[in-house]
């Protein structure tokens, strides 16, 4: 608990500072060619999606762990990357429409990245939906949920890619000149140790929680 | 007593009731022609269909009617709490599973065999084209619908708001199984039909089914034993 | 609890800080795009301006992050509450009995 | 049914059979709400264990707990030498229960509701067990039409028996006087009598004290989650049921 409470300030102050530089180094990068500026936003978008599609994994793993051993501390961290996949999935989903407003010349494309990162974002809405209106017992149903919405990542992303694209391909990444490559990677380790961050921050408020049952337990004994 | 046998038990229960009272292969067979219909208004533009229109309201018929057909299977489980005298008997959980996913299958095959040729008929689809690529992905595709929605709806039977949570959980997930459906059957019923594309979905399809089942099973033990 | 009130702060701190230190400096490379950028190197012409929807962009994420944020912080005040209550009544029955 | 030792029909690979029932320091809650608190109890062989007390006190979450589809919070229940997680599915052969909701299928006739339960768990002499549980529940001249057109009183009698159809160590019953006539009452009553005679363990949820009266032989007061033994002493059942209560409070 102790380490924690040291933890999480330290990690925010380091992803505060790279956040800090971020968008200096982002300025000093070139101009992609053909889309000019609006290019800018794939430092953020990109590194939310990766954060998106790793919150799902830690939420798929840990539920699966909650259904072989039942062990509370799994299931919190189930519901903390849930959260995190829905808050991140956000940001992808409204980024992503931004940038394609500009580049595409329209909002919606029905293109494999774009329509699978919206199927997932769906999947782990139901899941919240789920927790917060099936009543008791709830969290077990949620492991289900989690479970196989993390299977259904590599499923939703292989049809809907077969099925049409047009997005930029993950070798763009790749192919960055180094004077993109940097800030890009710097911003998405700023995103990894916020993403840590805001899981700990979440599962503190998950401990707290656990603690207030345990205490309301207490009080009726 | 053998796992087959008590599969055979549970679905031949499930199939007597229904055969008796035919409730829900008539609704839910009403109810996925109106779908047909209701969708045909905004897919048909001047008397002509749009292209692959067949092969989407089939599918979005057959999901809808799915969950209908899902939910009320349940509802009867639930009327006199059934699924919990299931659970009590001294079987295997997998086979309480599988047992009632043959019952809900069965019954939205039975369903299928009428929308289609409604269908075919409606938006002149060559059915007779592939007709056992066709089945083949009819039967998948319902396969991997039916095993993930048995799993849901026999976790929701205590859950409050279960009729809403139902869909809200089943059709994101199941997102992977339409697409393939849909884009197989469009292959096929297309003016240049591609059969090789539809093989290919077919044979995506049933990997679908082999990892949704394998979770599903493992995932039906620990979910029902609240 | 007090120090945990204390991280909250801090952690506000750190994400307010850069959101107002970040706001400018996205809204600086169309100066210099405009103005100070060789056209050699200057991107293709742009229908549309570009600055206003990179500035939403970033905005958004910052506003998004800041209200998850925020809603941790006001149900992690709300369980501290709680608790602190549930302890005092505890405390309060303990005596009585 | 006579029954020393392991019931004949139940064919398992492992056979498990239990003479003591314990509930060890059991507890219970839904979210925050507490069903059971520290419970513990013990039903032996040839005992009939009556649980008292006011709606939702806990009654039905403890018979759901023996049933073994409930896993307490805290604490275990023990089945002889046997737990749930060890034997699961050859336990649950060895307990029938009478829910509050019956447990039947209301489109099925009561000849194929006991017939598709005594196929799940895997019965011999079926068909005879049948036709000899519908005598026992005087339902033969009705055997052929729909639970679902039955009055409460002869579904509830026609549950229990298929509760028993299986002939299992530990019987379960919630509330089982619901809906019957004093005729049939007295029925189970006798039944509930040669069921404790032949060496089963009945644990019985009701809220009839002057019906189960003749036929428990030890009896607890649940309230609030808590389990208390009635106070021994004079007067009727629910007098002492009434002073355990009224001493605990």
């Amino acid at each position: 608990m102790q380490s924690r409470s040291i933890l999480v300030p330290v990690l925010l102050f380091v992803a505060a500072v790279m956040f800090l530089r971020a968008p200096f180094m982002i300025d000093a990068a070139p101009y992609e060619s053909t889309m000019g500026l609006i290019q800018r936003i794939f430092y953020f978008h990109v590194p939310s999606a990766m954060v998106m599609f790793l919150s799902a994994l830690v939420c798929g793993v840990a539920s699966a762990v909650y259904l072989a051993k039942r062990s509370p501390r799994a299931d919190a961290v189930a519901v903390s990357a849930a959260e995190l996949v829905v808050v991140f999935g956000l940001i992808v989903l409204v980024t992503g429409p931004i940038w394609a407003r500009k580049a595409w010349g329209i909002w919606w494309q029905w293109d494999a990245r774009l329509t699978s990162a919206l199927v997932l974002w769906l999947i782990f809405v139901s899941y919240l939906l789920l927790r917060r209106f099936a009543g008791a017992g709830s969290e077990m149903l949620a492991a289900a949920v989690g479970v196989f919405g993390m299977a259904n990542v590599p499923f939703v992303y292989w049809s809907v890619n077969v099925w049409r694209t047009i997005h930029p391909n993950t070798n763009v990444v790749a192919s960055l000149i180094p004077e993109m490559r940097v800030p890009f990677y710097w911003c998405t380790a700023a995103f990894l140790l916020l993403y840590a961050a805001l899981l700990l921050t979440r599962l503190r408020l998950e401990g707290s929680r656990m603690q207030l049952e345990a205490a309301y337990a207490e009080l009726e004994d | 007593m053998g796992f087959l046998n008590t599969v055979w038990t549970i679905a031949r229960k499930d199939l007597v009731i229904e055969a008796r009272s035919r409730e829900l292969a008539y609704t839910t067979l009403f109810f996925s022609v109106s779908v047909v219909l209701v969708f045909s208004f905004s897919f048909v533009v001047e008397g002509v269909a749009l292209t692959d229109a067949a092969a989407g309201i089939l599918w979005v018929s057959i999901a809808f009617a799915g969950t209908l057909a899902l939910g009320r299977t349940f509802e009867r489980e639930r009327q006199s709490d059934t699924l919990k005298a299931l659970l009590l008997s001294p079987v295997e959980r997998p086979a309480i599973y599988i047992g009632k996913l043959v019952g809900v299958l069965l019954l939205m095959l039975v369903v299928e065999a009428v929308v289609t040729p409604v269908v075919g008929l409606l938006f002149q689809a060559p059915l007779d084209r592939a007709p056992l690529l066709l089945v083949g992905l009819l039967v998948t595709g319902t396969l991997g619908f039916a095993g993930v929605g048995t799993l849901f709806a026999a976790m929701l039977i205590r859950a409050q708001s279960r009729d809403v949570l139902l869909p809200v959980l089943l059709y994101p997930i199941t997102v992977p199984l339409v697409i393939a459906g849909v884009r197989g059957t469009a292959a096929i019923f297309a003016a240049e039909p591609n059969l090789a594309v539809a093989q290919a979905w077919l044979s995506m399809l049933v990997f679908f089914d082999a990892v949704f089942l394998t979770l599903a099973l493992w995932v039906f033990g620990p979910v029902m034993g609240e | 609890m007090k120090k945990c009130g204390l991280c909250f702060l801090l952690l506000m701190a750190c994400l307010a800080a850069p959101m107002l230190a970040l706001q400018p400096p996205a809204t600086q490379p169309p100066t210099s795009a405009n103005e100070f950028v060789p056209l050699s190197e200057a991107a293709p012409r742009e229908v549309l301006p570009a600055t206003p929807l990179v500035f939403y962009a970033y905005g958004f994420v910052w506003v998004t992050l800041l209200g998850y944020v925020f809603t941790i912080w006001r149900r992690m005040a709300q369980v501290e509450r709680d608790l602190a209550d549930m302890q005092r009544r505890l405390k309060d029955g303990g005596s009585a009995r | 049914m006579d029954r020393p030792g392991a019931s004949p029909g139940v064919s398992f690979a492992v056979s498990v059979d239990f003479d003591t029932v314990h509930v060890d320091d059991v507890s219970r809650h839904y979210g925050r709400r507490r069903a059971l608190a520290h419970v513990t109890l013990q039903a032996q062989q040839g005992e009939i264990l009556g649980l008292f007390g006011p709606n939702g006190a806990g009654k039905s979450t403890l018979i759901s707990i023996l049933s073994t589809l409930l896993r307490p919070s805290g604490g275990g229940v023990r089945y002889g030498a046997h737990t749930v997680a060890e034997t699961g599915d050859a336990l649950r052969g060895q307990i029938g229960v009478l829910g509050h909701d019956l447990y039947l299928y209301g489109d099925l006739t009561a000849r194929e509701n006991l017939r598709f339960f005594g196929r799940l768990y895997g019965l011999d002499r079926l068909e005879a067990r049948v036709t000899d549980a519908l005598a026992r529940a005087r339902l033969s001249d009705r055997a052929d039409d729909r639970a679902g057109s039955f009055s409460r009183g002869l579904r509830q009698r026609l549950a229990f028996e298929r509760a028993l159809l299986h002939d299992p160590r530990l019987v379960l019953l919630d509330e089982p006087f619901t809906g019957l006539d004093d005729d049939s009452a007295q029925v189970l009553i006798e039944r509930l009598g040669t069921l404790r005679d032949a060496g089963h363990i009945v644990v019985m949820a009701t809220h009839d004290f002057d019906t189960a009266e003749a036929v428990v032989n030890r009896s607890l007061c649940v309230d609030r989650g808590r389990a208390w033994p009635v106070a021994d002493g004079a007067g009727t059942l629910r007098e002492r049921y009434r002073r355990t209560l009224a001493e605990r409070v």
